[in-house]
């Protein structure tokens, strides 16, 4: 009897703790999902373009998002240039940083402990600091300006071999007898890294396309400084980033939630797809440290 | 099909660590060696070295006359099977095994006709036929993924047997495999090294696998050949205390007593009983001419044998442990003055009566004969009836007669003759070698 | 499902580029009427020019329309390509001293900026021409706002960057809106409504009450250095603390709001804010079927004695960039001088409200008719100039303000006001 | 104090291991003094005799080299051409021809003028016309990159004469040398790796390379606003810039030291809780969806991870938005729900708006931290969880004995890098706040909000003071570097990479 009892009120704890997870859970999922539902309510409001206390529009309408795809603004030249940047970059972000984790998981020679600590030190160093002196080299090189999106392109690639932790971990815990076989069976470095390796790295290179896409959307400062006025030059973060200052948020808020909603969508979209392999990538990358 | 010569081959790691030491070893076309010792032996890195997977740091490696040091792996024609498959988790088994066909560009003759590489058609002949050999033409379209372990070892062989090559390496092959399975591949690695018929060397940790493939063994321990030899030589004539030790099992007993001649005859008294040697074993004492003296006494378990109480060299020993292992009983004993020994005793041949004595607790007799007792230097650890030396003790005459070349070289006017002598000095410790490699 | 999604982009991409080519925006357009331009200097400059111009987003496309006029009025003279960015005015100063060469050759920049521009070299020297001509047709305060020491260094391209009030006439009648105390009695009265005045925790805002009591606070720049070497302050005064004393007053109330964003009509009755909000003001207005109301700052009394309040004059320059080219320096000016000129102010403000700095579109009909800019004229009487400052001084006055607010006591409000003055010393520039 | 045996420290309670762990800590650090010590002196004297091994054995080359390796020696590439090695050889030459060029044409003028920084200034007209004299920003930039051409030179050129000698060797010894079709091989073989190196090092030595080196050097120029080129020159100043982090004299109120030390601080407050409030809530959050019995496990984490996927720069402006005092959404709700009494000022206070956030990065990290820390949980051997309750250990027990050992040692590298990370989080302090509230008493118009590493931005781009801005990124990369090596000393799992493979 004491031990029926003694269960019952297990079952009934359980219960408890069960319902008061859920009421917690249900909780964490408003939380974090309201400010986005603000955002959409707010892009939909056409009573007040400035920065409001109700969160229910006054009066709804599709005008802000008419407004970022009419002529007065330059919404869809930002959004091209952001997503063309970002379509380079993640191709060639994602090589480069294959190259540099492959190399660094699985040669051996004199220079690789040194190589490492190195960039291990550099990307000590903040990178704000660099941003004049990068302005000055794609001057040089006439990137800036007008010819702003191949320049933010080169430069957000350029130094992206120092991002290559994550796939090292990845391809360290791939067996190096892969490797070794392919070598006896006639492959050399280079067949081995194409025609072995590459195929298994699938999850790691979702996760590093995925990654090295989603970059190029947040940048306002850099992207803002490189375009030096220039529309043509101009992404997305920098453009929608200009109409929060002071002078502007009154008259652009709302457009401002409109252009989040339409950036947000398809990057959202691909990660909701993808989110598997980025679970995956931020796991491992995390553990390897 | 070739002849493997390693020369002085050392591995040196970096911050100096010498993990194989002037390694000396002639293999001859057409032969099975295994290469057997304890994990850290350097056996694997010495198969790294052949196979062109480690570099070799010191001396040099010919495969079929040819020095290989500085051949990429793919150019030395071995074949080569991993311990842990090593299988392309992203092909099929049927590309997986035409893997190192495809990537073969050589120019070739076949059928009286030039071509590169292999056609299509070769290539499905060549891995449908080694797949059939195998057993595993029904998993041909498979991932590895969805095999077994023993399935994905047979693809691992057979992607190592579609290639043409001179010396087929197997780094243990059969470690991932569960002991039932392991004992059914080596029956079919023994029939498949008649069907290849080409040279092999295979790497083990385990000793049952060693004597059963090997033609010859090279039992190495820290980096050095503790012995070379058929798997007969190393099982009744261990050069040392680590061979004596390391083949057989359950390993062999030992004892630290003194062998003492009296007269003609020898004596051992291990455990405070005073033994004699007879047989093989005394005349061989006698024709090296040895003296009483301190030894460690080895027996092989297998080679002690109950006795009646009180008869001639019985041995009085309480049973600590017995381990019933079906078709013989594993007896851990200790003898009176406290020595515990193994004692393995087929179960056929004993009564229900003595079956029913061999409990925890009870005291049995036990005695072995002269012919089995082997003697060892306690200082050396060297098999006192052996001439060939082996290990680190090898090294440093070796060393020892190259700093005395050095030397009189140094000293005197004419420099080559007494280096010569000195190698001729060096001579006793190789030449056993190659006499066990002829035999 | 990356796949296709690749391919696609693959079939945009074209477009894409495409698209990104085709926005340069080229400007050679003949045959307007002439406006008046007239030139004072008598360089051969003839020719064609690139000219960049950076301006607000809402003047992009009148600009262009200006400078087209200009090629015109010049009779074939210049062939101009130019190219109009929108660019807002602390971004427009920011990019000009990243990089001078590359920016733009004609700007828009706001005040406060010109001293840090002037240093770095971004801004040319106007000549003695230009200055009296400028003065003759703008005043001397138009003028002085684009002075740094003793030279002139831009063109006044609008005077509205000051602040004045605004009110809902029904809740707010014309009369209670001239003096603090009435229009706070009549927020209240209207059911709690609001007047939205961002004085404490805004510096720019802030300095009302202490310039309406006659305290100044001026700083000296180093000509060659752009460095503040020094300042003369007066806000500890006891001026400064009639001053404080009234900040004080005003945050009792519960009506009284610090705030700058606009609810007027709404939950505000009243709002202290600049020309910029009058737009959306208007639209609220007609919207909601209610008269919106403009007028200077009300007066505020304290101890019995009657102050009204005070303002920033703040103008938006046009800075012309130093070139390497005379003949393109001196084109550059002349464009300056047409863009700035009667014209083109008049038609600015038409199209986008910007209240002129010349005196003779000042006498056009629809500015006389447009309530902001005429509260701002009326305003003007008890403005001061923005001089130049520390940007960090803005942040001091912030700071003090909002320790007033919260003081206890007159004591507690001197104390604020002293510990300001110690703190000053450190807004100067090192060495 | 006598050495403990293993066996006598484990009779002893927590407080007497952990005072002795504590002593032993300070006795060994002269130890590591030492160490240090004999470090540096082994290296200086590998350094040493490496750098006159080197010059002997150039000389040693020339002295008995033949002609073409003395050829050579001018002529990159010489020797290798003639000795059948043209691919090498031409590749030599190529770069001796572009180094020449570059430093004739372009380099040169500014390594000239490097000890200086320029001397002509550039001079206005009267006419609007500006005569551009010595850019110090190009004498800076330039000179380094041909100082680092000439470092890459001279290793080429080192590289050019081994192989002289090598090729010498092997003519004499009668052995094949490399031909240039076994040089190709070799790149996509045995030296593939220098090949997959060869663009990413290259972009990261002239794309972050020169410029940190750059800006430490801007560390010692008096680069501010008032030299600020094209305009002005600017030049050196030696270790000034850092005296200032130094001057305590001036008590009356913000100079720059006083600044720094209260940024700092608060950048490391930061840092700590914005780390360790979102593992923890992380690890919870984790912990509450993957418990047992809680169903819809996935649409939990999706819509978790829903604000992953949304650009931070939305997300964050927005939320900073929400926060406006008083017409953001927030103020909306808490005035609706206490009649209008209640507002908050959440970005106007020094203490709150470093609570709100500190609360709001929680928003942001915790989806984050959640999915890293599944990840692991899913790791934890369940029959750890199993033993512990058949010992008869409660939840909380459990969480503390296993699960949060388990995690802080897997996760002790990731911790460290989230920390530092934390105290370079840009995005998040200058979206929401800007830094701000601005205080009078702060140098350069920081406020109570910034971290060093916003405050160096809006030194660099909003008073254009880039000395300064420097000094604060070297200190940053100090305060990084020191935090990190002190504490990839202290955690447990440093592990070696190679025990993965």
């Amino acid at each position: 009897m004491a031990a029926e009892k003694h269960s019952m009120s297990m079952s009934k704890k359980k219960t408890i703790v069960n319902t008061v997870s859920y009421i917690v859970l249900g909780l964490i999922s408003v939380i974090w999902i309201l400010p986005f539902v603000f955002l959409l309510l707010k892009s939909f409001d056409i009573g007040n373009t400035g920065v409001t206390k109700n969160f229910i529009p006054s009066a709804w309408g599709f005008d802000n998002y008419a407004y970022l795809f009419s002529s007065d603004c330059n919404f869809l030249q930002w959004y091209f240039n952001t997503f063309i940047i970002a379509l380079f970059v993640c191709v060639i972000q994602t090589v480069m940083q294959f190259m540099m984790a492959y190399t660094l998981s699985r040669f051996r020679f004199k220079l690789r402990k040194p190589l490492m600590n190195i960039m291990l030190v550099l990307g000590m160093f903040p990178g704000f600091l660099t941003m004049i002196v990068l302005y000055q080299i794609l001057k040089t090189i006439g990137l800036t300006g007008d010819n702003a999106v191949p320049g933010l392109i080169l430069v957000y690639v350029a130094s992206s071999g120092m991002g290559y932790y994550v796939i090292k971990g990845f391809l360290d815990t791939l067996p190096k007898s892969l490797d070794e076989a392919a070598l006896v069976d006639g492959a050399n470095r280079m067949q081995i890294f194409i025609k072995v390796i590459i195929p298994l790295c699938k999850p790691i290179l979702i996760y590093t396309v995925l990654t090295s896409f989603m970059g190029p959307w947040g940048d306002f400062v850099f992207a803002y400084t490189v375009s030096l006025g220039s529309q043509a030059g101009m992404n997305v973060a920098a453009g929608l980033n200009s109409w929060l200052s002071p002078a502007n948020i009154g008259s652009h808020f709302t457009h401002f939630c409109a252009g989040g909603v339409i950036v947000a969508i398809p990057v959202m979209i691909l990660f909701l797809f993808l989110q598997k392999y980025y679970v995956e990538g931020v796991t491992g990358g995390a553990v390897k440290g | 099909m070739a002849r493997v010569v390693l020369k002085d081959v050392k591995k040196i790691y970096p911050g100096n660590v010498e993990v194989v030491h002037k390694f000396n070893l002639d293999i001859k076309d057409k032969e099975f060696i295994v290469f057997v010792g304890p994990s850290g032996c350097g056996k694997s890195t010495t198969l790294r070295m052949v196979a062109g997977l480690e570099e070799i740091s010191a001396g040099t490696v010919e495969i079929d006359g040819e020095v290989v040091n500085d051949l990429q792996p793919k150019d030395r024609h071995i074949s080569m099977v991993f311990q842990n498959y090593a299988l392309y988790p992203h092909l099929t088994v049927y590309e997986n095994m035409a893997f190192p066909l495809r990537l073969d560009k050589k120019v070739r003759v076949v059928d009286g006709k030039e071509q590169k590489g292999y056609t299509n058609d070769q290539i499905y002949e060549r891995v449908t036929s080694a797949a059939k050999v195998l057993g595993i033409t029904q998993y041909l379209t498979r991932k590895p993924k969805a095999l077994s372990g023993g399935q994905r070892q047979r693809v691992a062989i057979g992607r190592a047997m579609v290639k043409d090559c001179k010396v087929f390496l197997m780094d243990e092959p059969l470690s991932n495999l569960d002991a039932k399975l392991r004992n059914q591949m080596r029956a079919e690695i023994i029939l498949l090294r008649k069907r290849i018929n080409t040279t092999f060397i295979y790497v083990t940790h385990d000793q049952t696998e060693a004597m059963t493939l090997g033609d010859r063994i090279v039992c190495l321990k820290d980096g050095y050949i503790m012995q070379v030899g058929s798997p007969s030589e190393l099982f009744d004539m261990p050069a040392n205390l680590f061979v004596a030790q390391f083949i057989g099992a359950p390993m062999m007993n030992t004892a630290e007593c003194e062998l003492l001649k009296e007269g003609a005859k020898y004596y051992v008294n291990p455990f405070g009983h005073k033994l004699v040697v007879d047989g093989d074993k005394a005349k061989a004492l006698k024709d090296r001419g040895i003296e009483s003296r301190k030894i460690i006494l080895g027996v092989r378990p297998e080679h002690i044998q109950l006795a009646k109480k009180g008869s001639a060299n019985s041995i009085p020993v309480e049973i600590l442990v017995n381990e019933m292992m079906g078709s013989e009983y594993h007896l851990h004993v200790q003898t009176e003055d406290g020595t515990k020994l193994v004692v393995r005793i087929p179960t056929i041949n004993l009564s229900e009566e003595e079956r029913k004595e061999m409990v925890m607790g009870s005291k049995i007799n036990i005695v072995f004969e002269g012919k089995a007792m082997h003697f060892f230097d306690p200082e050396n650890e060297r098999n006192l009836l052996v001439d060939e030396i082996y290990g680190p003790e090898a090294m440093q005459l070796e060393l020892e007669a190259e700093a005395k070349a050095k030397a009189n070289a140094e000293a005197n006017e004419v420099p080559e003759e007494p280096a010569k002598e000195e190698v001729k000095a060096e001579e006793p410790i190789e030449e056993p070698k190659e006499d066990i490699a002829e035999k | 499902m990356m796949k296709k999604f690749i391919r696609k982009s693959m079939i945009l991409l074209p477009a894409l580029l495409l698209s990104a080519c085709n926005f340069k925006f080229v400007y050679n357009i003949e045959g307007l009427p002439a406006g008046g331009l007239d030139f004072d200097d008598d360089i051969e400059d003839s020719g064609t020019y690139d000219i960049k111009v950076w301006v607000d987003d809402k003047i992009v496309d009148l600009t262009k329309s200006q400078i087209g006029q200009f090629v015109t009025a010049s009779g074939g003279k210049y062939t101009i390509n130019a190219t109009v960015e929108p660019v807002d005015e602390p971004g427009a100063a920011s990019k000009m001293l990243l990089d001078v060469q590359d920016g733009a050759d004609l700007f828009v920049f706001a005040q406060d900026q010109l001293s840090r521009l002037k240093v770095a070299g971004s801004l040319a020297k106007l000549s003695n021409t230009y200055v009296d001509a400028l003065t003759e047709e703008m005043g001397i305060e138009a003028v002085n706002a684009a002075k740094v020491n003793q030279d002139v260094y831009a063109f006044p391209i609008t005077s509205d960057n000051g602040y004045f009030l605004y009110y809902r006439k029904d809740w707010v009648s014309d009369d209670a809106a001239k003096n603090m105390t009435t229009l706070l009695a009549a927020c209240a009265a209207a059911g709690g409504k609001t007047l939205n005045f961002e004085a404490p925790s805004n510096g720019f805002y802030a300095a009302s009450y202490f310039m309406a009591t006659g305290c100044t606070s001026e700083w000296t720049l180093d000509d060659a250095s752009g460095k503040f070497t020094g300042y003369k302050d007066t806000y500890n005064s006891p001026e400064g603390l009639i001053a404080g004393k009234a900040l004080r007053e005003l945050n009792t109330s519960t009506v009284a709001k610090n705030s700058q964003a606009s609810k007027l009509g709404d939950t505000a009755a009243a709002v202290v804010s600049g020309i910029w909000e009058y737009e959306v003001a208007q639209n609220r207005a007609e919207k909601n079927g209610w008269e919106l109301g403009c007028a200077a700052l009300p007066s505020f009394s304290v101890d019995g004695k009657e102050y009204h309040l005070s303002s920033f004059d703040g103008y938006k320059l046009l800075g012309v960039k130093p070139q390497v080219d005379a003949k393109k320096a001196s084109v550059c000016r002349k464009l300056a001088r047409f863009l700035t000129g009667e014209d083109c102010q008049t038609e600015r403000f038409g199209e986008a409200s910007w209240g002129p700095t010349n005196i003779a579109s000042n006498q056009s009909e629809k500015v006389l008719a447009h309530k902001g800019l005429q509260a701002l004229h009326e305003q003007h009487k008890y403005a001061k100039p923005q001089g130049q400052c520390p940007g960090a001084w803005f942040t001091a006055l912030a700071t003090t303000a909002t320790a007033i607010v919260k003081a206890g006591s007159d004591g507690e409000v001197q104390a604020a006001l002293d510990t300001y003055k110690a703190g000053l010393n450190d807004l100067l520039d090192a060495d | 104090m006598a050495q403990l045996t293993d066996l006598e420290y484990l009779k002893l309670n927590k407080a007497q291991r952990f005072g002795l762990k504590f002593t032993a800590f300070f006795k060994a650090i002269p130890g590591w003094f030492k160490n240090l010590g004999i470090k540096i002196w082994t290296f200086m004297k590998n350094f040493f005799w490496g750098v006159v091994n080197f010059f002997k054995n150039l000389g040693l080359t020339f002295w008995h080299g033949d002609w073409k390796t003395k050829v050579s020696y001018f002529v990159m590439g010489f020797g290798s051409v003639m000795r059948g090695q043209w691919l090498r050889g031409i590749l030599f030459f190529l770069f001796e021809v572009v180094f020449i060029l570059y430093m004739v044409l372009f380099g040169g003028k500014f390594l000239g003028q490097l000890y200086i920084l320029g001397q002509n200034e550039s001079s206005m007209g009267d006419d609007g016309t500006i005569k551009y004299g010595d850019n110090s920003f190009d004498i800076l930039l330039y000179g380094v990159l041909s100082l680092f051409f000439i470092v890459a030179l001279i290793y080429t050129w080192y590289l050019n004469v081994k192989q002289n000698k090598i090729g010498e060797d092997y003519v004499k010894a009668k052995k094949q040398l490399a031909t240039a079709k076994d040089d190709v091989r070799a790149l996509v073989d045995k030296d593939f790796y220098k090949t997959l190196l060869a663009l990413p090092t290259l972009g990261i030595l002239i794309f972050t390379v020169l410029p940190i080196f750059f800006m430490i050097l801007v560390a010692f120029t008096n680069y501010d606003k008032s030299h600020f080129p094209p305009q002005n020159l600017f030049g050196w100043v030696g270790f000034d810039n850092f005296g200032l982090l130094f001057q305590w004299s001036n008590s009356e109120g913000a100079s720059f030291s006083m600044t720094f030390g209260q940024i700092l601080l608060w950048t490391l407050v930061w840092a700590f809780f914005a780390t360790f409030t979102n593992y923890f809530l992380g690890m919870l959050v984790a912990m509450l969806i993957n418990k047992k019995g809680i169903k819809l496990k996935k649409l939990w984490r999706t819509v978790l991870v829903f604000s992953i996927a949304i650009p931070q720069f939305i997300s964050i402006l927005f939320v900073s938005n929400m926060f406006q005092y008083p017409d953001g959404i927030i103020n909306g709700i808490l005035s609706t729900l206490s009649g209008g009494k209640l507002l908050i000022d959440f970005w106007g206070n020094a203490w709150i708006a470093r609570i709100t956030v500190i609360v709001i990065n929680v928003w942001i990290g915790v989806p984050y931290l959640m999915l890293v820390v599944t990840g692991i949980l899913m790791n934890i051997p369940a029959d750890l969880y199993e033993s512990a309750n058949i010992d008869g250990a409660s939840p909380w027990q459990q969480y503390s004995k296993i699960t949060l050992p388990y995690m802080l040692f897997i996760t002790g590298p990731y911790l460290l890098t989230s920390f530092t990370g934390n105290m370079n989080n840009f995005n998040v302090i200058y979206l929401l706040t800007g830094g701000g509230p601005k205080v009078q008493e702060y140098y350069g118009n920081a406020g109570k909000t910034d971290l060093l590493i916003t405050w160096l931005f809006s030194l660099a781009v909003n008073d254009t003071n880039y000395k300064l801005a420097a000094v604060i990124g070297i200190m940053v990369f100090i305060v990084v570097a020191v935090l990190s090596l002190v504490i990839y000393n202290i955690i447990p799992s440093t592990r070696n990479e190679e025990e993965f493979q």
